[in-house]
């Protein structure tokens, strides 16, 4: 079979001042007619790049050094811009990340879409205004007619995703460039975003070049894949194969850090006899937001009458896609949020209606992991006061506090030296890392993990939740792990409970829950997740090295 | 127009009037802060005085009362929507700023559309030749104006087109005693309006230059320009349909601000220019220590600003359909 | 006294045209652009006498006298006027046929009205004066007479339009003058009269047909540009757009440019009746000023000639004393207070002054005025006295001086061409009162000369005045209660294409009846 | 120091920085090469520069040294600048920290206050506090400084409102931090970067403003200011084009410079912030 696009040799150099050289070195792969070629890598490892240069897309400062794209007998990289043009949108087509911004928050969606026929066609008006219906049919937008007519804000990431579908199918191209169309995401939605791309490439034959970082999508849709690390690529081969059997380190390396979807077997202890660490009691919070003088403002249930029971020793998931109140709840609980009703017992105690005086003895008792490792660390301080400085502001001495940081680095594994550093000196493994310790300076009993995990890199993901697996033993701590990624709370959680539009629809031991979901929502959240047969026999592998 | 734009429309209004009675009370007690009064002024004027005088002027203007009744008083008549009168016009105030607004709107009006125009044009001119020289030399040129002082701008302005030149008359609004009627009033009126609202606007033509390239080198960076290039469209379709009108949102709003504070910032160009606005009728009110005018003035101006900001508002919310109005 | 009378009458017979001589013949028509700073607040010269309410309203309204440039009275209003033996009763003979504006003739009834009912309440400066008259009474339409209570030296001086005008007595009596809608719409006798006022932009007024001197005004129409900017004003006159610059209304840098421009002429003419006095007030009360010596000292280290060059082009005349040079009963023999810095610092020396700072108020008319404050701190920080000088703007400056808030201030005065109306009003102790500028605000009292000041003004003839004003000039140049500066001139600037524009005591303020323009 | 060094490599920045560093040696010792006042009359009014080698800038409407008066003036135009800043951040930043951090009812009231501030025509207003304090250089500097808070207080409570929920300061909250120090030691020292760049323009306009009001005759009569200069001269601007001329120069520098540096500073400032995730 003649590859449609070839890339041959590229290498793209980036500006001085860079991390690396190149961010994409001596790349040389293939894209057939009618396959999904998946190319997939960490952040940073130059996937995108790629299919930017493909695409003519690169800034200014950032132009390929050597190498050759042929597609239709021309040289992308060295074609005149006039010609480029006429490819784009027309015989290759390219859609994003993040459905939020890619389209124009001025323009109608029936406009955005009929500007491709009228940069590429010469299609009257009314020929674009059916076409455009059509297409929107076509990648199954509820309500096309009215959808024509609206501005993208008044859509859903979902649908936003499937205008841009649309928008790149429109004059049938040979090639759709997807560069993570789905990561942004929730699991069920992925899964309908992934179906939808894989029936319009069977229906039209298109070849779809789909990045990712995910093996999971992978399993899901590719028919061959690359795989890239550092600009290079290394290894290439069937999906099967690769996933299967892969060749080198990194790729196994990858694969091993993806959680396989069964919940291994577990101790189950009774734990009727203990008094929880945490229990919540009937918990409501209502958001309303803001009305005018003249509107009623909009209301939102977060937390519907939630029960649950968190002991020591012990880790419990908290289960959701976005808007399912998960994270309201678990704010709700360390008192970042006021709850509207219900109780929140610490160590048996009320605490939802302390006041900040009453509450700081409280405070030391239950301490929160947050999700983003970038954010939360001030970027002002040192890795050593960003620890300290919550037993400071207890009344521990300086010199005391300071000698606790020292012991805390060292029981996250990180070296005594990070004291006096700064976060933005760190990885986002490593910072991670000092937020953890900085929950652990206080010696809690309850530790609320809110999505801990969920911006790392998937080696790194691994290496962070057993550390928290680690120190949960090692403490004996309560843990409660707010998560969206099924995969990993199938692993790390002794219990879930699985939350949709502020209510428990389920709760259950892990292993329960996963085999046999009694309701349909999770039985559906389960059922999408990519990639769900890959992998669904294998043991866990913990993964390999100590730092992220 | 929805029956809630309206309601908007409304509270917002409301609101501003709000704003705009504690301007009024604040600016009532500043300006009676001031030393003298207007009877002292004024008997100061006639080049000789006695008590008795003075004492007449301030029962005739009721200065002679305690100041909470004064405040009283005048807080009474404004909530009728009357200023009181002038102390040395003896004309009802409302009555003497309204003589002279039209002028003031017609120069910033001018000098306004004149900035954001040619503004937003150089701020895109630049922004599309980003780090060309074309591109440093609008950034520089725009800087030099934005920080060169406005009066002195004016004055050399004045020496070269008026006096060395003699283009263009130096000052005033319009040729005194010529009595124009119909086109050549209108002609008139423009030759006047030249310099003032040249100096006035290119002030302004810098800051929103400025803003213009800056917003339209981030706007070019957003994802739907990526999209816009994805889908084959020609660079300068790019930059009208999709980066300019994004990037004109900042731009409008700092506008939208501005055109309210430049109608009582004139000062110095009517001063300058000797154009016969509220500016100057504002800063002659100040020290006659007219104060009805000055609070008459003060209360305009700022009445302006609130329905600049107000209509901004309206404006944005046509452009950007994510705005919405009851919010 | 007599004498100066008879003259007078003589006067009278002539033609008021005649008086300047002209080259050319005077034609007829034209518009005359003026400049008018501040803006005035009103036209109503009864209500207002400020300068820019004068410049203008002095061509609307009369008074019963002019006053040509030696301060000899001339008919007007009035034809004629004698006085008995005594110089207690005056009768004044009005001119038939004068008409207001409005068509009404003018009468005796009118002078009566306007002086014993409406300016005896509105015009404080006038009121003094007439504190020494007895009665005005008016025995038939066109005869007025006065009987004063004892002699009154100036009181001739008195019927200018400024401060005598004419007010008609049909639109204001029983009416409250101040606010009687006629002030927005002055009715007078003058040559032109009034047609319209845009505010902010111009004051129009138009030929008056029916004016009582047969075959004026020449001129169609006047226009008082109000032009805030003093360097715009310039511009200005030099673009054409203005005939004629009255004193003051531009800067003073700015005059020697602006006459040396072509066909542009300047006379400093037309200020005699006013002959402005600039002084420094001294706060009198307060050490160091209390002490004669430090007073001394003060115009010893000031240099007096060196502001007249640098700030006032040479014009005007370093003051000897507390009388003008050109104002009536002038002492010649006054000793001079020279430049002289050393003198000064040994006066300072000699009272042991200790360096006390002094607050120095400028006048905040404009740029020459606080030029002319930054001279004289340099000038007195060079004999060691240090002075911190305090910004206000009218208001403020007023208020301050009224409040005897200052040490320095700068100001200037109008003798009005007799020291009892313009002068001893500065020096009397019976005038020293908080809350006016214009009296002796400067705190000096001296029962001496407070008696000769008394004397002077009544005693009659005019020898004896001026024997006694000689007295108290030495006595005050000795004391130094303020310290003057200098008789000021403030050129007008005109058109040379604008004849016969100054041709009174009081220039520009009743000067269009009788201009005209060369074609 | 790392700022600096940023700094430096941008041309334009740098240009600004260097005449700013020399304004600022002017300004600290540029009085004492002239010992005398700059008020003395040293030679006859109206000399043209380069006539006299001692008077390189001539001498002006009174035969005073304009280079002395350019020198003495870089003084305060700087110092009124900085001060008022100042005065404005002191005024700005707390209001604008209270209402961004704590939102609800106190951000309510905090910015109807600051809009009352906007509302007023910032000029009018600032002439007018001029004329009622009576013009000196203290008015002068609380005027400019009453009349600039607002956009720091709007920008300070937008930082605050958007760092109030970031991670780490949810974090020290829970570590039972009191507000107080979390709104100065978390959230503050991360809103420096847009404030200085804020500030650096702030101190441009107050230059300017300041030499607007003495342009209107509302300079402190005390003190040799570039504004007042232009003030004085300009009613002798074509007798004498030097005397406005130069110190229309001086401010026009002074204020490009300081643009330039707040320019440099806010690309030397935020990339840094937004470029932490590469490193």
């Amino acid at each position: 079979m003649k590859p449609l696009l070839k890339v041959e040799d590229l290498s793209i150099r980036l500006p001085e001042g860079a991390d690396r050289p190149y961010a994409v070195q001596n790349l040389s792969y293939a894209l057939n007619p009618g396959e999904i070629l998946c190319v997939v890598g960490e952040s940073g490892s130059g996937k995108s790049m790629t299919a930017n240069a493909i695409m003519g897309l690169l800034p200014k400062a950032i132009q390929a050094e050597r190498g050759a794209i042929t597609f239709d007998g021309h040289d992308l990289v060295s074609l005149e811009e006039r010609r480029a043009r006429k490819m784009r949108g027309n015989r290759i087509s390219m859609i994003f990340q993040e459905p939020m911004t890619a389209l124009n928050p001025l323009m109608r969606i029936e406009d955005q879409i009929g500007e491709v026929f009228l940069i590429h066609s010469d299609m009257s008006k009314q020929q674009r205004q059916a076409r455009t219906l059509e297409l929107l049919k076509d990648v199954g937008l509820p309500d096309p007619e009215k959808a024509m007519k609206v501005y993208p804000h008044q859509l859903s990431g979902g649908q936003r995703q499937r205008v841009m579908i649309a928008m790149a199918l429109a004059l049938e191209p040979s090639i759709l460039i997807a560069d993570e169309p789905t990561t942004a995401l929730d699991v069920t939605t992925q899964a309908q975003i992934l179906h939808l791309i894989k029936e319009l490439q069977r229906k039209h034959g298109t070849a779809v070049m789909f990045i990712t970082h995910d093996f999971g999508v992978v399993a899901e849709i590719a028919d061959r894949v690359v795989v890239m690390q550092y600009g290079k690529m290394v290894e290439i081969g069937d999906a099967q194969q690769v996933l299967n059997d892969p060749q080198h380190d990194y790729t196994k390396k990858l694969i091993a850090a993806v959680p396989p979807l069964v919940a291994p077997e577990r101790e189950v202890q009774d734990r009727s006899k203990q008094r929880p660490a945490l229990s919540v009691k009937s918990l409501c919070k209502t958001y309303v937001s803001p009305g005018s003088w003249f509107k009623p403002g909009r209301t939102v249930h977060a937390a519907r009458d939630v029960n649950f029971d968190l002991y020591r020793g012990e880790t419990l998931g908290l289960v959701g896609e976005s808007g399912s109140g998960k994270s309201t709840v678990s704010r709700c609980i360390v008192r970042l949020l006021e709850s509207d009703s219900g109780e929140i017992l610490l160590d048996g105690d009320a605490i939802q209606d302390l006041d900040n005086k009453a509450l700081a003895p409280y405070r030391k008792k239950i301490q929160m992991v947050f999700q983003d490792p970038y954010a939360s660390l001030n970027p002002r301080k040192t890795v050593g006061r960003i620890i300290a400085d919550g037993p400071i502001a207890q009344g521990v001495p300086v010199a005391e506090a300071m000698q606790r940081a020292k012991e805390l680095l060292a029981l996250v594994e990180l070296p005594e030296t990070a004291l006096d550093r700064y976060p933005h000196e760190f990885s986002g493994g490593q910072r991670q890392r000092v937020g953890i310790a900085r929950a652990l300076a206080h010696n809690p009993q309850v530790l609320v993990a809110d999505e801990a995990i969920s911006a790392l890199d998937v080696s790194v993901q691994a290496q962070i939740l057993e550390l928290i697996d680690t120190l949960k033993k090692k403490l004996n701590l309560a843990v409660l792990f707010v998560v969206h990624d099924l995969r990993v709370a199938a692993q790390v959680c002794d219990r879930i409970i699985v939350m949709k539009h502020g209510q428990i629809v389920e709760a259950g031991e892990t292993k329960a829950v996963f085999e046999d979901p009694q309701h349909d929502y999770t039985r559906n959240l389960i059922e999408s997740i990519p990639g769900a047969d890959w992998r669904s026999g294998h043991q866990p592998q913990p993964a390999v090295g100590k730092i992220a | 127009m929805s029956i809630q734009t309206l309601f908007y429309i409304g509270g917002r209004l409301i609101k501003g009037l709000l704003v705009l009675f504690v301007i009024a009370i604040f600016n009532f007690f500043l300006i009676r802060a001031a030393p003298g009064d207007p009877a002292k002024v004024m008997a100061g004027e006639a080049g000789a005085t006695d008590e008795l005088f003075l004492q007449q002027l301030r029962e005739q203007f009721g200065l002679d009362q305690p100041l909470y009744y004064q405040l009283w008083v005048y807080i009474s008549n404004l909530v009728q929507f009357d200023m009181g009168e002038t102390y040395r016009q003896q004309m009802p105030v409302f009555d003497l700023i309204m003589d002279r607004l039209p002028a003031t709107l017609l120069l910033t009006g001018t000098a306004f559309v004149l900035s954001l125009v040619l503004g937003v044009l150089v701020g895109v001119i630049a922004a599309s030749n980003h780090r060309k020289w074309i591109d440093s030399a609008i950034s520089v040129a725009a800087l030099v104006f934005y920080a060169t002082p406005l009066f002195w701008l004016a004055l050399m302005a004045v020496l070269l087109f008026s006096v060395f030149l003699g283009w263009l008359p130096a000052f005033g609004m319009e040729t005194v005693g010529a009595n124009f009627t119909g086109w050549d009033r209108f002609v008139d009126i423009a030759e006047h309006l030249v310099l003032p609202a040249m100096t006035l606007g290119l002030f302004f033509t810098a800051v929103y230059a400025r803003m213009a390239r800056t917003s339209m080198i981030e706007t070019s960076r957003a994802d739907f320009v990526k999209t816009a290039k994805a889908k084959g469209m020609k660079p300068s379709r790019v930059t009208f349909r999709h980066t300019l009108r994004n990037a004109l949102l900042p731009v409008v709003t700092l506008a939208g601000l501005q055109a309210g504070q430049m109608i009582g910032g004139a000062v110095l160009t009517e001063t300058v220019f000797a154009w016969p606005g509220i500016g100057r009728l504002m800063f002659e009110a100040l020290f006659q220590r007219d104060y009805n005018l000055l609070l008459g003035v003060f209360f305009i101006s700022s009445a302006m600003v609130v329905l600049f900001n107000l209509a901004t508002d309206l404006i944005y919310c046509i452009v950007d359909p994510r705005i919405e109005l009851a919010k | 006294m007599k004498k100066r009378l008879i003259q007078a009458v003589l006067a009278a017979a002539i033609p008021l045209a005649s008086i300047n001589v002209q080259a050319a013949d005077p034609v007829y028509g034209g518009t005359m652009d003026v400049v008018v700073q501040p803006e005035p607040p009103s036209l109503m010269i009864g209500l207002y006498s400020n300068a820019p309410t004068q410049q203008v309203a002095g061509n609307i309204y009369e008074g019963l006298l002019r006053y040509d440039k030696d301060l000899n009275p001339q008919p007007l209003l009035a034809t004629s006027w004698d006085t008995s033996e005594d110089g207690k009763t005056w009768t004044f003979h009005l001119k038939h046929g004068v008409t207001w504006h409005d068509g009404k003739p003018f009468t005796s009834a009118d002078v009566v009205f306007s002086v014993d009912k409406f300016l005896r309440q509105t015009n404080a400066r006038l009121r003094q004066s007439l504190q020494y008259v007895d009665s005005i009474t008016a025995p038939d339409d066109y005869t007025v007479v006065f009987q004063l209570k004892q002699p009154f030296g100036p009181f001739i001086g008195l019927f200018e339009t400024g401060t005598m005008p004419m007010i008609p007595k049909h639109i204001y009596e029983g009416t409250d003058y101040k606010t009687n809608p006629a002030n927005h719409h002055p009715i007078g006798t003058g040559p032109f009269k009034f047609a319209e006022w845009k505010k902010g932009s111009y004051i129009h007024a138009v030929k008056n047909e029916n004016y009582h001197v047969k075959g004026l005004p020449y001129l169609d129409d006047i226009y008082w540009h109000v032009i805030p900017d003093a360097a715009s004003r310039s511009v200005a006159y030099e673009t054409g757009k203005i005939d004629v610059l009255p004193g003051g209304s531009v800067e003073n840098f700015d005059i020697p440019r602006l006459t040396a421009l072509d066909n542009s002429c300047s006379t400093s003419d037309g200020w005699e009746y006013f002959s402005p006095h600039a002084w420094l007030w001294i706060n009198n009360r307060n050490y160091p000023m209390s002490d004669k010596r430090f007073r001394q000292a003060i115009m010893y280290a000031m240099d007096r000639d060196f502001a007249k060059n640098a700030l006032w082009n040479g014009y005007g005349k370093v003051a000897k004393g507390p009388v003008g040079s050109k104002t009536n009963f002038f002492n010649k023999d006054l000793p001079d207070y020279e430049y002289n810095p050393k003198k000064a610092k040994a006066l300072l020396k000699e009272m042991g002054y200790d360096g006390t700072p002094v607050r120095l108020l400028p006048m905040p008319y404009g740029e020459t005025w606080q030029r002319w404050a930054e001279a004289i701190r340099q000038n007195l920080a060079e004999v060691g006295i240090k002075t911190d000088m305090v910004s206000s703007d009218v208001a403020g400056w007023n208020q301050k001086i009224s409040d005897w808030d200052f040490d320095l201030s700068f100001t200037y005065l109008y003798q009005y061409g007799d020291p009892a109306l313009g002068v001893s009003r500065t020096y009397v102790s019976s005038n020293i009162a908080k809350g006016s500028p214009w009296n002796n605000a400067e705190g000096y009292s001296d029962p001496e000369v407070d008696k000769l000041f008394a004397e002077a003004a009544t005693a009659y003839p005019d020898s004896k005045r001026q024997e006694l004003y000689n007295e108290v000039q030495a006595k005050l140049v000795e004391d130094v209660p303020v310290a003057w500066l200098l008789e000021l001139e403030f050129p007008t600037i005109y058109n040379c294409n604008v004849h016969n524009l100054i041709d009174s005591a009081i220039g520009v303020n009743d000067a269009f009846g009788t201009a005209w323009i060369e074609k | 120091m790392s700022i600096l060094k940023k700094l430096s490599s941008n041309k334009v920045a740098l240009f600004g920085l260097i005449v700013l560093a020399l304004l600022i040696l002017v300004a600290i010792f540029g009085p004492y090469l002239y010992e005398t006042s700059p008020w003395r009359m040293v030679n006859r009014p109206f000399m043209p520069p380069l006539e006299n080698g001692s008077l390189m800038l001539g001498t002006d409407t009174m035969g005073r040294d304009v280079l002395a008066g350019l020198v003495y003036g870089t003084r305060i135009s700087l110092l009124v600048g900085l001060i008022s800043t100042m005065i404005a951040l002191l005024i700005g930043i707390p209001l604008g920290a209270s209402a961004g951090y704590f939102g609800g009812w106190i951000d309510e009231a905090l910015m109807r206050f600051t809009e009352i501030f906007q509302t007023v025509p910032s000029f009018a207003l600032a002439i007018v506090i001029v004329a009622i304090f009576e013009p000196s250089v203290y008015s002068i500097t609380l005027a400019i400084a009453l009349v600039s808070w607002p956009p720091v207080a709007r920008l300070v409570r937008g930082e605050f409102m958007a760092l109030r929920n970031q991670e780490y300061v949810l974090a020290a909250r829970l570590n039972g931090q009191s507000d107080h120090n979390i709104i100065l030691k978390e959230i503050l020292p991360n809103t420096l970067s847009p404030i200085i760049v804020m500030a650096s323009l702030m101190v441009a306009t107050a230059i300017l403003l300041e030499s607007s009001l003495s342009f209107l005759g509302l300079g402190d009569p005390e003190i040799m200011s570039w504004g007042y200069m232009i003030g004085a001269a300009r009613t002798v601007i074509r007798q004498a084009w030097w005397l406005s001329f130069f110190p229309g120069i001086a401010i026009a520098l002074t204020v490009l410079a300081l643009n330039l540096v707040g320019e440099g500073l806010n690309e030397a400032l935020n990339p840094k912030l937004s470029g932490s995730r590469e490193s």
